[in-house]
């Protein structure tokens, strides 16, 4: 966990590093809270020509600081947007090919990266029933995912209570079988590394710690094992630059907490 | 569900679909629904939600309806709290992010007293848009592998015949009355909708019959004026309901956003113990108001102003 | 054939009989030409309920006296209209079952009601390689049909060259077990008669003659052996208002002459 | 024609499509365009022809496209006239109903020179459609039994798996590159187009490339008032070229009717030698102009005011 003394908050880390995995002039698919805090800085840092869809049915809008939406369905997401289509069409345009990266969160994931948000426990006789799918499902059927989620044991588990999202369901070419024929599991971004998975078996591995942290710090927080790569990096801390255009992008520290 | 089509051709033949009008009271609408009816709701989470409509059937009290949308907000706290419902299919079943998991989903449905039905998002659009083009199923990429897929039961899965890729058909989805709350329309039911349109186009064409609910009624010479802009055409409308804040406390796009403080007041009334709170609520909102005004009433015009005010900055661009 | 010193044309003829079949309240698809004036002729005369569509995307329009359209798909057909659609979402509306009535013509008719509209002679090699479909194989698929055709033996043939817009097929229940479950030919109008189609066989029978026109001249001017009904009756010949509504609509006769 | 689905989406990401001025000259967009591509071209009829851009690719002599669109008119002619062309998919094609049947299209197909694809007005929708959503097909219930069916043979009958209706499935287009003719457009690409919409909106999704000729260029501010009056999005298109009067002497809605004089002088022109006549029509006014506002004085400014006059009154209601 991250010690005390850091000057950024685990979610201010979060938007950060998964910022930077965006390329300018991609088309991103992103849910609200860090995914939209974590596009938005990378719109404003390094990729002017990056496009934010929400599905609600928001193309292209500018966030406006201080004005986060609280979902991606209300009249906040489409402040100078460049189009509104209807749900359907805007999630459409996943499975069309238009959008380069999906960008979510989740309760639960696993080493095969598939995501749980709908049961806690059994579906039958959940411990807690969770708030669903919404548009994680179809998000990660049909394109290439960024999951920023916090790094705790149980949250990172060996199978998921339920596949809500699918990454490589068991691996090797499960995902591929099933017909989901593209997109996939890109990147896992937590508060103490970025993982991507092994290209054969798609079993999770740590690409790269965040300054300060030990892989033992990672395998402690994981629920199952984690592979470690031979040539893991280790991130550049949060830069102040960075960390301003986040606190500027929301003052209430409604997300960023 | 999937609705025989000579049924279903049927069923909209025998509608009186002529240019007539069809504006009613809130109370009149309800008897277009019947017991046990499935019933599709416009709008998405906390925007454009029928509101209105919805506190006219909870007072009616109709008896088992199942309910489908987009995406479900509080008022799906409140069709499982007022027992009229107990089967919601949707993608998504909370208040809303910032507000945290909604205590009496889980009350209703971690008990078994009602079922979420869950679909991707998607998934739930294509049932619909199947259902408003007259076809039995739409094709798509999506779901397959998952657990959502595993656990519906009404899906199949074929090999494409022109690629031979494997695709999921979903079933079209044709609900026996959906309610739309737009911003205008005229008495026969042409409808405008500003903003985000959600699913409700698909819906307006899917349903058996439309009730509309509508901030304002307006001439239908300016619908003519430009009927580029008609959204919703009276074919498909049954009734027409104008009713001011008929979304509150949810947001109506230009028009008003939440009421956030009532909506934060909900959260906290649920929170700790739902079925109580869920209960008093709609005592206090739902059954002890005589009129929508005076339910509006309650909600302040304190809170209705600034709702108001940040509901048309929109605009201001 | 028309005796010279009616008062009225062909074309008024078939406009006031086809116009007569329409009800109250019903939903028409209509072409432009004949069609259209005889459902806006039905609208001012009985129907004040009647909602044209057009293929080009229009749905209740107001056609303005003197400016009819020359095709479907042009901003004279949206007058006043209540919504313009795409042209798959309006066509789409017969397929969803909100269209009672499709009213159009065609080059030949046969004995099932099959129109042609697309080759005379063989589609290999042709005489005249016609238009083609447009929307009328959509509209007869889909829906109930009424026809306005000129009555001329090279148009009523035993057998369309090619069967644009089905009919019932080769009759009996051949329609039907072909996949076109609704729908079907409700009524050809002509200069001559008005016809139906037997209920068994669906082949085309007489239902009424026009003012001074005998089952004989009928016959004369069919290349089948068309039935007659055993109780045919005798049309009414276009009234005065009739004909004025229609002078009124296309004062420069561009489609009545 | 039906494409691989992994080669359309490695299509689709190899375009930059970020936000970035698209904005270039007709002759540039003549580049996007490669010999041997299927063209889809927006509009229908005389509606909204893109006639600049087709004008500028017959110029550019291109060869061995094919072409589809809803329904064409005299564009078909000249797209065979001027051999660029020798196959065209659409459901009707000639000039008008007021003008009879193109005796160009007559010559063409019926020598054997050129081919025209017969597909209903909707199914070829549907295929766009199909093309728009990514999915490979679509299913119909219409064009069943006929012979228009019969001579198509990328077509398939499937009995459906939730109902046992028979059901026709149409295969999936998507288009090389899309022509569309706008009333307005940013320098992105982001369009309004006003009035009767035809099948663009699938037309831009569904293609690999998107050619948008307008009459106007606006500011992407003035797109971004009112998202919800765009009606395809920048991240479609290719190309964005401002041609006033781009569709003449066909129409554009709002702003000029067909030139009814010119559309009877080519009729009469092709009427007697439809192969002398089109290539007259094309020399004159296809090959001898040097740029497109010579093009137009060509077409003669009275004409140009009288379809401007007759096109703005649809707005005086």
């Amino acid at each position: 966990m991250m010690s005390e003394e850091l000057p950024y908050s685990a979610s201010e880390m979060l938007s950060v590093m998964s910022g930077r995995l965006l390329t300018d002039g991609q088309t991103v698919f992103a849910g609200v809270g860090i995914p939209l805090l974590a596009a938005t800085l990378a719109q404003r840092i390094h990729g002017p020509g990056i496009t934010i869809l929400f599905e609600g049915g928001t193309l292209g809008p500018f966030v406006v600081p201080g004005e986060l939406p609280a979902s991606t369905n209300e009249q906040r997401c489409t402040r100078r947007a460049n189009m509104l289509l209807s749900i359907t069409d805007v999630l459409l345009l996943l499975q069309r090919g238009y959008v380069d990266v999906g960008f979510m969160g989740g309760a639960q994931i696993d080493r095969y990266g598939n995501l749980n948000s709908s049961f806690i426990g059994s579906p039958e006789n959940p411990s807690v029933r969770l708030p669903g799918t919404g548009g994680g499902n179809d998000i990660s059927s049909l394109t290439q995912m960024i999951v920023a989620i916090k790094h705790e044991k149980r949250r990172f588990v060996e199978k998921v209570d339920f596949v809500t999202s699918p990454g490589f369901l068991t691996g090797n070419s499960t995902r591929h079988d099933t017909g989901l024929i593209s997109g996939g599991m890109y990147r896992v971004v937590t508060d103490l590394a970025i993982m991507g998975f092994d290209e054969m078996t798609k079993s999770m591995k740590v690409e790269a710690l965040h300054p300060g942290v030990t892989a033992e710090e990672v395998r402690d927080n994981t629920g199952f094992d984690i592979l470690i790569g031979k040539d893991v990096s280790v991130t550049k801390a949060p830069t102040d630059e960075e960390l301003s255009v986040l606190r500027h992008l929301d003052p209430d520290r409604v997300y960023i907490a | 569900m999937t609705q025989n089509y000579l049924d279903l051709r049927a069923a909209t033949e025998a509608r009186d679909r002529s240019l007539r009008s069809k504006v009613m009271t809130l109370e009149k609408a309800t008897e277009i629904v019947q017991d046990g009816d499935h019933i599709a709701i416009g709008g998405c989470t906390a925007s454009r939600t029928p509101l209105a409509m919805i506190w006219a059937l909870i007072r009616a009290k109709k008896n088992d309806l199942s309910i489908s949308r987009s995406i479900v907000s509080t008022e799906g706290d409140l069709l499982f709290g007022s027992g009229i419902c107990d089967h919601i299919i949707t993608s998504w079943f909370s208040q809303g992010i910032v507000w945290g998991i909604s205590k009496v989903m889980r009350s209703y449905t971690e008990t078994k007293r009602a079922k979420f039905e869950e679909w991707s998002h998607m998934s739930l659009g294509l049932r619909y848009r199947a259902g408003a083009m007259g076809i039995p199923f739409m094709p798509t990429r999506a779901m397959m592998g998952s657990d959502v897929a595993n656990q519906l039961e009404n899906l199949r899965e074929i090999e494409c015949p022109f690629t031979g890729d494997k695709l999921l058909l979903v079933p079209a989805l044709n609900p026996d009355v959906a309610l739309i709350h737009v911003q205008r329309c005229d008495e026969y039911g042409n409808a405008q909708i500003d903003g985000l349109q959600f699913m409700d186009l698909d819906l307006a064409m899917a349903a058996n019959k439309v009730i509309l609910t509508t901030e304002n009624i307006v001439s239908n010479d300016q619908i003519r004026r430009r009927p580029d802009q008609t959204k919703i055409p009276f074919l498909t409308v049954d009734a027409v309901v104008e009713v001011p804040y008929g979304a509150a406390p949810h947001e109506c796009y230009g028009m008003y956003e939440p009421f956030f403080k009532h909506m934060d007041d909900y959260a906290d009334l649920t929170k700790d113990d739902p079925d109580n709170g869920v209960a008093k609520y709609l005592d206090r909102y739902y059954y002890e108001p005589s009129n929508w005004p005076e339910y509006l009433s309650l909600l302040g015009v304190e809170q209705m102003l600034d709702a108001t005010r940040r509901g048309r900055s929109i605009y201001d661009v």
